[in-house]
């Protein structure tokens, strides 16, 4: 993870410290423009005019897997692409998350039966954090799944696992 | 400077402190300020950036984050870029790798010591100011360059000699449009040149002569280049590099070049603000109001932004060009261009 | 390559995640500096067997996945399969089934051309097109939302028919549309077409002469680029497209050779308006009839084989199917325009700039699911 | 011209080279003896009459006891198409490349050679296109089993 996690035990300090570190990152989630297939157009269909993505300060689309936050796998992951998936997220910065929108990049979607050439769902190479349902997910779907991701990050905390 | 020193000694004992303190005092103080000063402009260039494209393409951008229009957008993006995992490449060279982000940064901080913001707000007026701030400025080229070179990284390396060719060439028209400004005041001083242009509008140097009219035209553009905006910036161009020279930048240190970028861009409008559009002097001629009714900082912020607006404008409506257009541009456009306007500017002192 | 300065060569791999790669190309680039001295594609990294698919699916069952070919275009890709499986099946589908596929072609083709004008103004640098682009975009794909419940793959074309009839009332928004959507296409132009740099960085790179053109079999608005008019919706009418009156735009190299990323650009432009055209000649004829009447109870065509070709937005798509008189296909074949397109690549970029490539690459306008299929 | 004049124009050329025909609306065929499959497609496309300077679609079929290669040529000039056929032996399927003749050829050729495992003698790339390089099977043949997993990723 960053720079702070696991050093500290959970007191009052650390639980305003979260609160900062939570609303920066969940306020700011950069995604990596990286577009599959069919989904990668309603990925761009949502930065654009009428969803705006930026609204949520998740516009910043970075080429770079090292200065994103979040990777939407939009659409089909193949055998091929799948080994370069998990290079990408290897490039990522912690703190990362997945989001994995779309049937295909789900668990194969329509490719499931005869894709001989297709990886049965992302998180078979990487970890995922939000599913995003649909073929393709329409924008707001996306737009759900952000928001979702948003709680997500904001029940994180930096202070160290207990052991129990 | 001086006021900062004429302020720290109404704080008591100061006088107290050893002599080396108090000498270092004020400049520290000054840097400080500075710096959060710089890191504030630049964050809120970012937001502005921002909600300006948003609204040129039909959307809104930030509206969230913070409330009121996603003002603390930048806020946010800055913390978390400070906390994200700081990666340095296992084959990258480290030293140079690690100390590229700072070499861009300190520069565009450090030119901003010869800005003056208003009649007395300025750290330090340096009798040589435009050179120093050309000096200076061009030391960004080297960070620029380590960081190409240091990432190992084939896309850095070829932002960093895009970047490295680009901001040498653009130098040197930049430099000559910024010579008839000088061969009329007659001093380097920034204050100088402002204190030259008080008076009302009709006496900036944009609208004084037509040598400096298209001078300004060429400083602007020239700026654009040497900070790498649209259409100039071939050494990040996104659909080509990636991200050029930054490429293999993660959290902080990718923080540092993104603080640098706004605040070049705010550097530079400053720089135009105080050459060519009266930098704190007042817009309205002296003979309908005598006096200055807003205080010179407000006057010279607002010139400043406004000319950061337009480079917002044309980074999201222009495409960019090609390497080799780019240094067309600059050295069969630009410099002859700009050598005859020094030409001109002198004639016309002379005469 | 040439030996004698290979050591000055660097190899450079653009893609698989590039930002202009339009997907998930790959291009080996071996570049002298900033001059690239060969571009390699590789590509594959999107292959979704989908002729595999169609073997082993039923005939309808197979149009969802011709819809996933080329998403930005899925109407078009649908109706060219669609149309294949009729004409082994000998169906005749009325009047009214032909003008409502017409339309939907017609506004998908808009809605493509306006990805492919709006992301090439992205891959040079200039963004506000591209969202002004998708904003329009949007109203089109409102129409097929209200017309068949998705906005971007459709299955709306069925064989011997289609899904739904036209709701109330559409034809008429989509002319308004269309009074709202024609000046617009001048707003664009200005804000890009006509924009100096812009010219400047596309008028004469990635030039493909036309025998090259031919050559690679390069199809659709490529291949008018280059300046050969041929356009399958003209030449081999289906749908009765020689009842409509338009124009087949070619490449005029106005700002440097023919065949440049410029005419292959701007003949999309000019469709876009032809296809507006056309909308409005198919809605003022539009018949009444009932869209279901021609649809089979079940699809089971004869032994034999068929070649069915229609003119969808990125070029000539072509389905050959061969049948065993089952209900599910023997084998699908598919001509895809990208595939060709993309073959000659190495061609026709040799001995351009980076900065070329992508504007290259952007000018042929390829969507990668379709290239591999 | 029609399919009935090109398949005359094919016939009196080659002769019982030209073994089998099929004209009807929807798909006229000739079958051609592979061992001239490179000079018939030199003839159509160099033909003043024919004129079929564009290769629309190159690829396999495999019918369980043999592999068709089928070939769909048009012409810009005349707009008129046509379909050339070989079928090759399943076991070991070989046939000249017609990459000379038309360029997009290398590509189609490296597609079929990907999914049908036909060897194009002659071919200055054969290469898979599509699938990896160290995939191994030809997918599109009919008795082609799904592998298990390919790098560890289950399929």
């Amino acid at each position: 993870m960053g720079v702070l996690e696991g050093k500290f035990e959970d007191n009052v300090l650390v639980t305003s410290l979260d609160w900062v570190f939570n609303w920066a990152r969940s306020s700011s989630p950069w995604p990596l423009s990286f577009g599959l297939a069919c989904c990668a157009i309603e990925m761009m269909a949502t930065g654009a005019s009428r969803f705006d993505l930026d609204r949520f300060g998740a516009g910043a689309y970075r080429a770079t897997p090292r200065q994103a936050d979040i990777m939407i796998v939009a659409g089909t992951v193949t055998l091929k692409m799948g080994i370069r998936i998990r290079r990408l997220y290897e490039q990522m910065a912690d703190p990362k998350y997945v989001i994995s929108m779309g049937s295909c990049s789900n668990n194969g979607g329509p490719y499931w039966k005869y894709g001989y050439h297709v990886l049965k769902g992302v998180d078979e190479v990487i970890p995922v954090d939000v599913y995003v349902p649909g073929c393709p997910p329409r924008p707001e779907s996306l737009l759900e799944g952000l928001i979702q991701l948003k709680d997500k990050i904001r029940r994180q905390t930096i202070a160290r696992k207990s052991e129990a | 400077m001086e006021s900062i020193r004429d302020l720290l000694e109404l704080i008591p004992y100061t006088t107290a402190l050893p002599v080396w303190v108090q000498a270092i005092l004020p400049p520290a103080v000054s840097a400080v300020i500075l710096f959060l000063f710089v890191a504030v402009l630049a964050m809120f260039a970012i937001w502005l950036e921002r909600k300006v494209a948003a609204h040129m393409q039909d959307r809104l951008g930030p509206m969230y984050v913070g409330g009121w229009h996603g003002w603390a957008q930048s806020i946010a993006d800055t913390i978390k870029l400070l906390l994200k995992e700081d990666i340095v490449p296992a084959a990258a060279d480290k030293a140079l790798f690690k100390a590229a982000p700072a070499i861009v940064f300190i520069p565009s901080f450090a030119a901003f010591v010869v800005l003056p913001f208003g009649i007395s707000s300025i750290v330090a007026d340096l009798n040589i100011g435009v050179l120093y701030l050309f000096a200076v400025a061009s030391l960004t080229v080297v960070g620029i360059l380590m960081a190409g070179w240091a990432s190992n990284n084939k896309y850095s390396l070829f932002g960093g000699m895009r970047s490295a060719a680009q901001i040498v060439s653009y130098e040197i028209p930049a430099a000559l449009s910024v010579m008839p400004v000088i061969i009329i005041v007659g001093s380097l001083s920034m204050q100088q040149i402002v204190r030259a242009q008080t008076g009302g509008i009709q006496n900036w140097f944009v609208f004084r002569n037509p040598f400096t009219f298209l001078a300004f035209f060429l400083y602007f553009i020239c700026s654009l280049a040497e900070v790498n905006r649209t259409p100039f910036d071939i050494p990040e161009a996104e659909s080509e590099l990636v991200a050029g020279y930054h490429t293999e930048y993660s959290g902080m240190r990718f923080a540092f070049f993104f603080l640098a970028e706004y605040s070049n861009m705010f550097l530079v409008a400053g720089i135009a603000t105080t050459l060519f559009l009266g930098g704190w002097s007042q817009v309205l001629p002296a003979q309908w109001v005598p006096k200055q009714l807003i205080p010179g900082p407000i006057l010279f912020f607002l010139k400043a932004l406004s000319l950061v607006f337009v480079q917002i404008w044309l980074r999201w409506t222009l495409p960019r060009l090609r390497v080799d257009q780019l240094m067309y541009l600059c050295w069969k456009v630009m410099l002859p261009l700009a050598l005859v306007l020094v030409l001109g500017a002198g004639l016309l002192a002379v005469w | 390559m040439n030996l004698d300065y290979s050591g000055d060569i660097m190899t450079l791999n653009m893609g698989p995640q590039h930002p202009s790669m339009h997907g998930v190309l790959r291009l080996e680039l071996k570049t002298d500096g900033e001059v690239v001295v060969e571009a390699i594609p590789h590509i594959g990294y999107l292959h979704r067997c989908f002729e595999k698919h169609a073997e082993n699916i039923e005939y309808p069952g197979v149009v969802p996945f011709t819809d996933r070919m080329d998403y930005v275009a899925a109407m078009n890709m649908e109706l060219g399969y669609v149309l294949a499986v009729e004409k082994l099946m000998g169906i005749q589908v009325n009047d009214r089934v032909r003008y409502i596929r017409i339309i939907m072609a017609e506004l998908n083709r808009i809605a493509s051309h306006l990805v492919a004008a709006g992301t090439y103004g992205l891959d040079l640098g200039s963004w506000t097109p591209f969202l002004h682009c998708f904003r329009d975009r949007e109203k089109i794909l409102d129409f097929f939302e209200e017309t068949c419940g998705a906005r971007l793959l459709y299955n709306y074309n069925w064989i011997g028919g289609l899904m739904f009839d036209l709701p109330e009332g559409l034809e008429r928004r989509i002319i308004e549309f269309l009074d709202y959507f024609e000046p617009l296409v001048e707003d664009l132009n200005r804000l890009l077409s006509y924009n100096y740099i812009f010219i400047k960085r596309t008028a004469s790179v990635g030039i493909i002469p036309p025998e090259v053109a031919v050559s690679y079999g390069i199809t659709g608005p490529n291949l008018r680029g280059s300046g050969i008019k041929f356009d399958v919706r003209r030449n081999e009418p289906y749908l009765g497209y020689e009842e409509f009156d338009f124009e087949v735009p070619v490449g005029k190299g106005e700002f440097g050779p023919v065949g440049s990323c410029y005419d292959r650009y701007m003949v999309r432009i000019w469709e876009v308006l032809q296809s507006c055209r056309i909308i409005r000649q198919a809605i003022a004829k539009l018949p009444p009839g009932d869209v279901h009447a021609t649809i089979p109870k079940r699809v089971k065509p004869p032994v034999g084989e068929v070649y069915m070709r229609t003119e969808c937005p990125r070029g000539e798509l072509g389905y050959y199917i061969v049948s065993d008189g089952t209900s599910k296909p023997y084998r699908v074949k598919v001509k895809s325009p990208c595939f060709t397109v993309m073959s000659g690549f190495r061609e026709y970029s040799r001995g351009a700039m980076i900065a070329d490539i992508v504007a290259i690459v952007g000018s042929v306008d390829i969507v990668l699911v379709e290239l591999d299929r | 011209m029609t399919p009935r004049e090109i398949e005359a124009l094919l016939k009196e050329r080659f002769g019982d080279r030209i073994p089998e025909s099929r004209l009807d609306g929807l798909c006229s065929w000739s079958l051609v003896d592979p061992a001239a499959i490179l000079e018939v497609a030199r003839f159509v496309h160099d033909d003043e009459k024919l004129k079929m300077d564009h290769l629309e679609l190159l690829g396999g079929v495999d019918y369980k006891d043999r592999i068709e290669v089928v070939y769909v040529v048009n012409s810009l000039t005349y707009h008129h198409r046509y379909t050339l056929k070989c079928r090759l032996p399943r076991d070991n399927p070989r046939i000249r490349t017609v990459e000379s003749v038309w360029k997009v050829a290398n590509w189609h050729e490296r597609e079929a050679y990907d999914m049908f495992g036909i060897i194009f003698e002659g071919h200055s790339d054969l290469r898979r296109i599509l699938c990896p390089d160290d995939w191994e099977g030809y997918p599109l043949r009919k008795d082609y089993t799904f592998p298990g997993k390919y790098h560890d990723m289950p399929v």
